[in-house]
Formats: C-alpha cells, structure tokens, sequence
C-alpha cells in the first residue's frame, strides 16, 4: 500500500468540499467562517502535497504559498470576526441571512 | 555490539535508548518497532518524570509558601509532611466526580483531557540531554510555544462547558490574557532565534555550549518578558486571574472535582514545567554547565535549572499580590509589546553589527551582554517611567472590558 | 418722433407680468418658509407696474403697426423646439389684430388691477390673488402675441389654468372649487378640438406657423376638406373658450371668482381667447364656408339664447355673464358674417363697457354685500358715480347712439344684412333682449327702495371708494368715447389691411335706417322693461305666469345643465362608459397589470436570492460557475 | 511513501481529518464546532508533518488551532445569543449539492491527471529554506503581506471600537 499524491489530494479536496458547504448553508457568520477555514486548509493540503510530490526546483514554492494563505487567513478571520462583533452589536444578530444591508 | 559500550552514556539515558534501539535493529525487526517502541518509552518516561516532579512540587511549594508566610505548612503525613501529595493524590482520585446539570457534557468531559495534552506534548521536543530528547524537531521552539497556546482553547472550553457564569468569565479572562500575552511571548521568543539562527531546541543549547555564554546575559530583556508572559500563560500566580478564588470562585475549573480537577492541576504544573524547561534551555545554557557536563549527566544539570526556575515561580506567587485584569492586559499591551518589539529590532542590529564586522566571539559578546544588560534595564525603568507619566486618567480599558464581559450570556438551567 | 418698436420691448409686453408672477411667487414662496414679512403690499403695485409697462410699450407697438407698412412689424421666428420632423419656432407676431388686442388687453388688465388693489385689500390670499392676475395678464398677452399655434397653445392652457386658479380662488367655498372645476373640464372639451386641429394641421402641412398655415390655405395646399375639419376642431376650442353654445355652461358659474377677475375673464382676456383665435385664422374661415356658417348659427344661437336667460336671473352676475355670452355670440355670428373688422370692432368697444359692468356690479356688491338683484333697489341714492358709471356701461351694451356699443353693434348688423339676412334678424332680436335685460338689471338694482341687501351691516349702503371710482370712471369714459375710434374706418383698414389677401374680409356700409332700427329696437326694450320694473304696469310674476313654459324653461337655462350632469355626466358619463371603462379597467388592465405583477412577484421571490445581497448566494454563483466552467474545459479540451 | 508506519499515520490523520471536518457541518453547538474544527486543524497539521512540511505543521497548530479557533470562541462569547444557532439557511441542499460536485469534479481531476514522476523523499529541512525564500524570492510578497496584516489589525480595531 502507497501513499501517493492522489490521496493527499483527496484530503484535500474533502475538506474544501466540506468547507464550501459550510460556507454556503450556514446562517451563522462564524459558522460560516468556520467553512472558509476548512476550504483554507483544504486548499493548503493540496499546495503543500504538491510541494512534497513534485520534483523541482521550484519545490518550495508551494510551502512559502502556504506560509502567505495562512497569514492572509489568520488576517481574514481577525477582520471576519470582527465584522461579527460588529455586525452583532449593530443588529444583535450574526445571521448572515439578515445581513443584507448591502444590497443593491 | 554490545548494548553499552561506555559506562560514562549513561550519562544521557538518551544514549541508552539509541544504542538499544539499533541493538533491536540489528536483529531484523522491521523498522518501524524500533520507532514505536522509542516513542513509547518516551513518553512513559516523560509522563513519569512529569507526575514524580509535580508530587514533589505540590509538597515543594506548599512548604515554602509556608515558610514565606511564616508557618508550618504540610507537616503530619511523613517526614517533613513528604506523603502529603501523596495523600491529595489519593483524596483526587477517590472522590465523586460532579457533572452540572446545565453543562455541556461533551466539552465538560473533553475540557481536562484537552487542557492536559498539549502541556507533555510540549514536553516531547524539550532536550534534557544530549540525546533526551523524543523529538528533535527543527522548529521545537515554535512548537512549544504553538502547542502551549492550544491549551487555552480547552481553558475556555472547561469554563464553557460548566454553564456557570464564574467559570464562563474565568474562560473569558483567560482567552484575553492569551490573546495579548501570546504575541510577547513569541516575539520573546524571536529575538533569541535572532541571535542563534535557528530554533531547534539543540541548536540553541549547542550555540550557548559554543560560545561558552548564557543567553541570560544576552537577552535579559527577552527572559523578563518570556517569564512574565509565560506566568500569565500558565496561570501561576500573581497572574492567575482566571481563576482568582477572591473574584470568581476558581474560575474555569469552579465545576469540576475528583479527578478532573487534578487534571487541571496536573496540567498547570506541567505547562510551568514546560515554561521552565524552555527559560532553562533558551537562556540557561540547558544541559550545559561550562564543561561539567562531561562529568554530570546532562539531564540533572538541567532538572537542577528548571527546578531552580520553578521555585522562581513559587518565589513570586508567594511575594506578589495578583493583578487586575485590566492591569494585566495594559501592560502586556502597553508595556512587554513594545519592549519586546524594541528588543527583536536591538537583536537583529546587533547580529548584523557582529556579522558585518566579523569581530571574533570573545570581544563582540561581553560587550552586547553588558550593553544589552544596561539597555534592558534602561529601557525597562524609562518606559515605566514614560508610562506613569502618560497614564489616561480614565481607564476606557477597564470599563470595556467589564462591560464586554459583564455582557456575557450563559444559559439558564431551564434552556437546556 | 416715432421709431419702431424693437423685438425686445415687444416681447416686453409679454413677460412684464410673467416676470412680476415669477417675483412675487418667489417672494411668497420665501416669505412661506419665514423669510421676510408676513405680507407685502408691494405684490399688487409690482403687478401694476408691470402691466402699465405693457399698456405702455402696447401703444407703442400699435403705434409702430399704424405706421408701418402693410400694418404689420414682423420679426424673425426663433428656433424653440427641433425633434426631427417637427420644426417649432417662437415668434412674435405684431400685426394690426394682434396690437389692437394688446392694447386692451394690457388696458383692460390694467383698470381691473387698481380696482382690485381696493376690492381685494382685506383678503388673506391677496399676494396670490396678483400673483395669478398677472400670470393671467401675461399668458393672455402671450396668447395675442404668438406666431406659432404650439406657442399659441401653450398660452391658451396657461390661460384656461389661470381662470381655474381664479374662478377657484376662494377654494374654501364648495361653489367655487366646482365652478372651478367645471370651467376647466368645459373649456378642456374644447381643447380638445384645438389640440386635434393642430395635429391635423401638422401632419397635413408639417407646418404650425400661422403665418405659413395662412400662406398654406391660401395657396390650395390644404384641402378643403382638412380646412373644413381645422376650422371646425380649432372653432371647437374657440366657442370653449368664449363660452359658445353649448360649451357656454361653465361661463356663469364662473361669477364664483372675485368680481375683477369676472370683469377680467369677460372683457379681455379669457373669453375673447375664443374670439382672437378665430380672427386669427380668419382668412382660413373666410375660405371655407361651412366652418364659416358653423360659426355664423352658432353664434346667432348663442346671443339669442343667453338673452333669453339674461332675462330670469336674480343674481346681478349671472345677468352680466349671460350678457357676455350673447355678446360673444354677436362677435362669433359677426366673424361668420365675414365682418372680421366689425366682430373684432364689438370685442374692442365690448371689453371696456362689460368691464365697466362689472366693476359696478363689484361695486354694488361692496356696498350690499350680495349679487342677488331682488335684495337691491334704490341705489342711485346712495351710490350716485356707480349707477352713473352703470347706465353709461349698460346703454353702450344696449347700443344707444353714441356711445361705443352703438358704434360697434350698428356695423355687425350692417354686415350681417349684406351677407345673412337671417343672422340680421336674429342679432335684432338680440338687442331688444339687451335692451330688456339691461333695463330690467338698472330699474332693479337702482330704482324703488332699498331692500335690505345681504348679510350684517348693509342697512346704508354707501359710495366705494376712490380707487374702485378712478377706474370706472376711466372705463366709462373709454365707454363713452371708444366708438368714435373707428369713425374714419382706421380700425377697420389697420384690421383688413393686415390680412394675407385682399378680399377676404367685407366691409360694411353704415346705413341710417339701419342705425335708426337699431336704437329703436334698444330704446324700445328699455321701456319694456321700465313698464314692468320701473313703472310695474304689469308685474313681473304675471308674465310670468302668462308664459309659464317659457320661463320654466329659460329658469332651468334650456335643460343644458340638467343634459351635461344628469344625462351626459351621470347618465351617459359616469354609468356607461365609466363603468364599462372601470369594469375593463379593473377586469382587464388591472387583471393584466396584476397578473404580471403577481407573476413578477412570484418569479422575483425566487430569483430575488440571486440579488439579495447575501454573500453565500454570491459564493453559491461562484462555486456553480467555477463547476460549470471547469467539466466545460475539461470537455473541449480533455 | 511506503513505509508502514507513515501510511498508517496517513490514514488516521486522514480520518481525523475529514471526520472532524464532517462534525463541524453536522454538529448545531458553534462552541463544539470549533472543537471538531480545532481537531481537523490539528490533522492537517500532521498531514504536513507527513509531507515533511514540520514548519508549516508547527505555524498551522499556531495559528489555526491556536489563534484562529480562540478567536472563534472569543466572538462566539462576546456574540451570546447567536452560539445556539448554527442552522443551515434555505439554500443547505443547493450547496450540499454544490459542495458534492465540487468535491466530485476536484477528486476526479485528482485522479484523472498524469501528475509526472513522484519525489521519493521529502525535505530535509525547511524552516529556514523557507526563511531564506521569504527574504530573498520572496520579499515582495512578504512585504504585502505586512502591509495586508496592518491593514487588517487596523481594519479590526476599527470595526469593533464602541463608538
């Protein structure tokens, strides 16, 4: 039994999937953010295996693009969260159903 | 091959368990036992050490804050009271278990195993030896301090999980405290990777071996702000304001007994041993000792540090009144963040000076430790002094803080 | 020293009074949001100022126009509306007509406006009450001076907006809210006509210049026919206007308004709206006899029916509005007798002694306090300069020699001798109607005793007061003394001179016998009706009996009211094709319009998410399309 | 990887991974949804372990499971009455069947595509490779980076202040 790339792209695509639906069906902002993290992470799994797998020069190339997702998505959930904070004190609700105040 | 070769390796119970391992090797068993079986070791051994260290902790630190505060202390059970922990370990493990009738079970349950993990995980990459080490990773440093911080989750969840509304604003208090102490601790952290290039836990101790110097000297600044942070990470007091008995009963673990509670317990004192461990490492010289080593085993001279940082810890709790929460936060915010930042940024001029100029060891590091000395404390008193002077006469921190946690809602018996 | 009149003074004339409308709505419009005082008096001496600067360079244009060749003074067209096919250009239009017109517009306007100064003192609206004269005055002059038909509308709506503004000027009275409302829908009817005239007219010649059209018909281009139509549609808008049967109805309810603005409407400008039309497309008229005997049997119609009524009214008002409506009806039976020069002669002369009828009966009712004549009697005691200023006005009307109406009158029954035999004796019968109606209106408001008048502290009636009598006495001179005007035949050749065409127009001859018949048959119904209301030989509610019928008929003024609410309005109107209207309304359109709304409603529910504004449809579209797109490539391109 | 300790490894963090993953879409509490969101962080944190990425695996539990899911809780917290809820909004089968073809479209291209030769080891080291790109190849990125992570403490700061 092997351990190839294939599988890691599975895991990958798994939790991508997962988070997607996370992201699309959850009423909850944070619920929400909790799916974008997973499609992160997901996408992160891939990189990273691509990285291990690929021969190269340029092999590294996929954890140095890991190193700046997860900075930007440590970044994003700060200002996500925040925006939940935000949105809950102006509205005392983080239903992403009702935060359509933006719309045109 | 004979399982060993030298009567001086066990010095360093590591070399033992390598010669061990290869001897196991040798007779065809297939590669992965060896691992497995090393792991395993290990971690009896850690879990070992761990639990014999905080038995005689619990007796250590009851009997000197009695000696602090002028009394016996613990002193019908055995000699000098020495089987007290043993008796507390006993009354733990023998008394009822309580679960809250509003609680979460699942996060109730999970809360005191979860708090435990992290703390000998952490554990794993410390090198009390030469060899003592389970896993040397290259990023060790870090890893402690990533798995140190996974801890507080558990915290909040155990203050969560209790619906009561003490535990629920210990966990508040303590996810606050993290939240502002984690970034100090790091950069504290950083600035001694600065010097050594590298944060492999080894590499560190053998730089310290190298240049025949501690890091106490070098970075007085960044230990100031690693103890202070890491005391507010574990808890200890003077920091321990998430569970402050005067304030809020005991905080995230009001609800819990028996066992669990010893969980907790058992969890502080490794996360301070952890703490410990690292000062003992990073700025003691670890198993080093300027050339005894070669006599000593490694692994007692450090034990011998990192019991002597921990008594530091029971120095302070038993010197120091607790903080406020607001103090607490100001001065992670207002006083380490910016000492810190100035001490990576003084690290990282003082490699690029030493590196430019290619001056020999000897001359360049007495001068950076004497002037980094006379910075740290510089900078300590003047930014204090600073502080003082700008100090708002409201305090919008405080007020925010109470009012936020003030607000906090915990569910009623009757919701669930 | 005479010059010409330059194009700017002459627009002048027209936004003298649109400008003191425009200062003094702002001025209210800002003092309404508390700026300034809380009432000027300077609104009804910025609109007097305004028109007496019309009047003036009025003169001045009907001066350039008698001195000019041709009798007319044209200036360029200016472009105004360009929307591919249709050419619209603004333009005024001086000629002999349209100076004379000015002249008593802007005159006229001019009276009224000082009288009202007096009547109008205490009345809180008064700042709007000029502001709406003056808009009055201006779109009237407008009207006069317009070259374009298009232009010429948009100021004959102007005009008809500001007689429903001014009839319903005191809105808080049911009576005249509806009288408002009634003038405004008859005259729309006859808009009406005048609207599809000028389409027609426009999709025939392309043109809407008068000048053009009148080159136009002159020249063949339109069929006789199109012209017959144009004439009928654009006389349709006239007889609305000037209150010609049977579009006369809304003209005495009108007396609702303020006495000057009556004075106003009848003399000058609302009702001579209709009457300046026709004269102005009168070479049109003049080629097309049909539309030319419409106007003729109309007209004839019209003065002896409205005589008849003038005879059965109480209320003073109501008598001097069925007066003008017979008046009006001798200019349009004059026109349609082809006596351009005699119609527009009457109007002149007209204007002023109508006006002068109705300031007195303005003034008459400051002193009484009500219009209804059976509460008068014996007023020349207490108010000598009205009744003398009265009979002045009302023997002018009657056509006594010499005064103005005697003038004007003779020469529309000279022409109608020569051309209608049948209009001459009709229009006769119509004076001695004048003559009776006129004599029953003085013996019952001036002879006998006093009785009573209306309302609280009217027990001694007394004299108005000098800025009331200044312009009555202007009017009564101008009543007086106007007729002489044409004794040359000045009007009369600066009229027909500046037509298109010799020929168009005829002329009368003044005829003694003709003259004579005429103040007979006048003197002779003033002294009917001294027998029965002065002497009371015969008292009035005998005849009345004698010819019940008739007076039944003649109080219930033809039925026309009773056809227009009971049968057209309610009957035809409002049961028939408003409800069928509403049914197809409700059942069909709003069915539809519903229907598409429901379906819209329920399509847009659905699709609404895609809009919503929420960031997980937006992520769903981006997942979907990132799907889609991908096995899209994944097929073309394996 | 063939070595019998690193597949077994493979599948159980895989397990933990996606089965983690799965609780956080199933599970109604928000608070134990972050715990099963901290253990799949956790799992793809040995899943970079596996792939010799140990520097990246370390900055993941730092990051992920340890600020990032604090964070959660913090807001979940300081936001009460939204903790109860965590329910799907109406599109839930729309995006199950979304997120199915996503996963179906990814694992087929995954398994469909040529990927080339295979690396047989993995790195031998890679914090400070990483280090060295960042500061050298890198640098640019790096220094958006920053700037990205100001803007966003700003931008947080700012979102959340009282006022």
């Amino acid at each position: 039994m092997e351990v190839g790339l294939e599988h890691f792209l599975v895991i990958g695509a798994l939790l991508f999937g997962i988070g997607l639906l996370l992201s699309l069906s959850k009423r909850n902002l944070i619920g929400v953010l909790m799916g974008i993290e997973l499609m992160f992470n997901g996408a992160n799994v891939t990189l990273v295996a691509f990285a291990r797998f690929l021969e190269g020069a340029e092999a590294l190339a996929g954890q140095v693009l890991v190193v700046f997702a997860i900075t930007i998505a440590a970044a994003e959930a700060a200002v996500a969260l925040a925006i939940a904070m935000a949105l809950y004190r102006r509205r005392q609700t983080v239903d992403v159903d009702r935060a359509d105040i933006l719309r045109g | 091959m004979t399982l060993l070769d030298s009567w001086w390796d066990l010095r360093d119970l590591g070399h033992a368990v390598a010669a061990f391992l290869e001897w196991l090797g040798d007779r065809g068993v297939p590669s992965w036992l060896p691992y497995l079986v090393s792991t395993l070791v290990g971690l009896m051994a850690l879990l070992l050490w761990a639990l014999l260290s905080q038995l005689f902790f619990i007796w250590a630190e009851r009997r000197l804050l009695a000696r602090i505060q002028v009394r016996l202390g613990p002193n019908r059970a055995g000699p000098f009271g020495l089987l007290q922990p043993v008796a507390d370990a006993l009354k733990v493990l023998s008394k009822e278990m309580i679960t809250p009738r509003g609680a979460d079970k699942v996060l109730f349950w999970l809360a005191p195993i979860g708090v435990v993990v992290p703390a000998i995980v952490a554990l794993g990459v410390i090198p009390f030896g030469q060899r003592m080490v389970l896993a040397d990773l290259n990023v060790g440093l870090l890893f402690i301090v990533a798995v140190s911080s996974t801890a507080t989750l558990f915290v909040f969840l155990a203050g969560w999980g209790s619906a009561n509304k003490y535990s629920l604003l210990g966990a508040m208090r303590s996810v606050a405290m993290l939240i502002s102490y984690e970034v100090v601790q790091v950069l504290a952290l950083l600035a001694v990777a600065v010097f050594v290039g590298s944060i492999r836990l080894g590499d560190i101790v053998s730089w310290q071996g190298r240049y025949n110097t501690w890091l106490i000297f070098l970075q007085p600044l960044g230990l100031l702000g690693f103890l202070i942070a890491s005391s507010v990470e574990v808890n200890r007091t003077p920091s321990d304001i998430a569970e402050a008995e005067s304030e809020i009963v005991a905080g995230y673990h009001t609800e819990y007994g028996g066992i669990r509670w010893g969980m907790f317990q058992m969890a502080e004192y490794i996360a301070g041993f952890v703490v410990a461990a690292t000062v003992a490492v990073l700025w003691l010289g670890g198993w080093t000792l300027w050339g005894l080593e070669e006599w000593v085993p490694g692994w007692l001279i450090f034990l011998i540090k990192l019991y002597g940082v921990f008594f530091l810890f029971i120095w302070l709790r038993g010197t120091l009144p607790r903080l406020r929460i607001d103090q607490l936060m100001g001065f992670a915010w207002k006083f380490l963040l910016p000492l810190m930042l100035l001490n990576v940024l003084l690290a990282g001029l003082e490699m690029v000076v030493w590196k430019e100029t290619e001056a020999p060891a000897e001359v360049v590091l007495p001068i950076w430790a004497v002037g980094n000395i006379a910075i740290g404390v510089g900078l300590v008193v003047g930014w204090a002094l600073l502080m003082g002077h700008l100090r708002p006469r409201n305090r919008p921190a405080r007020s925010l803080l109470v009012r936020e946690v003030g607000q906090i809602y915990y569910r009623p018996l009757e919701e669930v | 020293m005479f010059r010409e009149i330059p194009e700017a003074a002459a627009w002048a004339i027209v936004l003298a009074p649109l400008g003191s409308f425009a200062i003094i709505s702002l001025a209210s419009l800002a003092r309404s949001l508390g700026l300034g005082r809380s009432r000027p008096p300077h609104s009804a001496w910025l609109t007097i100022g305004a028109i007496t600067a019309s009047l003036v360079l009025s003169l001045w244009a009907l001066d350039s126009v008698v001195q000019a060749d041709g009798h007319a003074v044209s200036f360029e067209p200016h472009r105004w509306v360009s929307i591919a096919p249709l050419e619209v250009s603004i333009g005024f239009r001086l000629d002999g007509l349209s100076a004379i017109m000015l002249a008593v517009v802007a005159g006229v306007s001019l009276s009224v406006q000082v009288y009202s100064q007096g009547y109008m003192a205490h009345d809180p609206g008064y700042s709007r009450y000029f502001a709406f004269m003056s808009l009055f005055t201006g779109a009237m002059l407008g009207l006069v001076a317009a070259s374009n038909l298009l232009q010429l509308f948009v100021f004959w709506e102007l005009v008809g907006l500001c007689s429903y503004l001014l009839i319903g000027f005191w809105f808080q009275r049911d009576a005249a809210r509806r009288a408002a409302t009634k003038a405004f829908l008859v005259t729309r009817l006859g808009d009406l006509g005048l609207l599809s005239a000028l389409l027609l007219i426009w999709r025939e010649t392309g043109e809407l210049d008068i000048g053009a059209i009148q080159e136009a018909a002159l020249t063949g281009a339109i069929g006789s026919g199109v012209l017959a139509f144009f004439a009928g549609g654009v006389f349709a808008g006239a007889a609305g206007k000037s209150a010609q049967f049977p579009l006369h109805v809304w003209l005495p309810d009108a007396m609702e308004g303020p006495t000057p603005v009556s004075a106003l409407i009848h003399a000058a400008t609302m009702v001579a709206a209709g009457v300046y039309l026709v004269a102005r497309l009168f070479p049109l008229y003049a080629l097309s006899e049909e539309a030319l005997t419409t106007v003729a049997v109309i007209g004839s119609v019209t003065a002896v029916m409205a005589g008849l009524l003038g005879l059965v009214m109480t209320d003073i008002k109501r008598v001097l509005a069925y007066s003008t409506i017979s008046q009006l009806g001798y200019m349009m039976a004059g026109l349609g007798s082809l006596g351009l020069a005699p119609a527009i002669f009457h109007l002149f002369t007209h204007a002023f002694f109508k006006a002068l009828l109705f300031l007195g009966a303005g003034s008459v009712n400051h002193a009484t306090g009500t219009f209804d004549m059976r509460q008068m009697g014996g007023l020349a005691r207490y108010m000598p300069f009205t009744f003398l200023f009265t009979v002045v006005a009302a023997l002018a009307l009657v056509g006594i020699f010499p005064l103005a109406g005697f003038w004007s009158k003779d020469e529309l029954l000279a022409i109608a001798w020569d051309e209608r035999r049948w209009v001459f004796w009709a229009l006769l019968a119509g004076v001695f109607l004048t003559a009776l109606y006129m004599g029953r209106l003085l013996f019952l408001t001036f002879a006998g005793t006093y009785r009573g008048g209306g309302g609280e502290g009217h027990g001694h009636p007394h004299e108005s007061p000098l800025v009331m009598l200044v312009p009555m006495a202007a009017l009564a001179a101008l009543s007086v003394g106007v007729g002489l005007v044409n004794l040359g035949k000045g009007m009369e050749h600066l009229l027909v001179g500046s037509l298109p065409e010799e020929g168009l127009a005829v002329e009368p001859h003044f005829r003694w016998e003709m003259a004579a018949s005429s103040v007979g048959v006048g003197v002779l119904g003033v002294g009917v009706a001294w027998l029965v209301y002065g002497l009371k030989v015969v008292r009035a509610e005998v005849i009345r009996s004698v010819f019940w019928p008739l007076a039944a008929v003649l109080e219930r003024k033809f039925f026309m009211d009773d056809l227009y609410e009971g049968v057209i309005a309610r009957g035809l109107v409002l049961r028939g094709v408003a409800w069928a209207l509403q049914q197809g309304d409700e059942k069909g359109v709003d069915g539809l319009v519903n229907g598409i709304g429901q379906a819209v409603r329920v399509i847009a529910q659905r699709v609404r998410m895609v809009q919503a504004g929420q960031v997980q449809v937006y992520g769903a579209a981006i997942a979907l399309g990132v799907v889609v797109s991908t096995v899209v490539i994944l097929l073309v391109n394996p | 990887m063939t070595g019998v300790g690193e597949v077994a490894a493979f599948w159980i963090l895989a397990t933990i991974t996606v089965g983690s993953a799965v609780v956080v879409a199933l599970v109604r509490d928000l608070v134990r949804a972050v715990v099963a969101l901290v253990g799949s962080f956790l799992g793809v944190a040995g899943l970079f372990i596996l792939l010799s990425a140990e520097f990246l695996a370390v900055v993941q539990v730092l990051i992920y499971a340890g600020a990032i899911s604090i964070l959660m809780v913090f807001a979940i917290a300081l936001t009460p009455r939204s903790a109860r809820d965590n329910a799907e909004t109406a599109m839930r089968w729309l995006a199950l069947a979304l997120a199915l073809a996503m996963v179906g479209l990814l694992i087929a291209v995954a398994t469909v595509t040529e990927w080339g030769p295979q690396a047989k080891e993995g790195f031998q080291e890679t914090a400070s490779a990483i280090g060295e790109a960042l500061l050298n190849r890198y640098v640019l990125p790096f220094e958006v980076a920053s700037v990205l992570l100001l803007a966003a403490m700003l931008g947080a700061v700012v979102m959340v202040r009282e006022d």
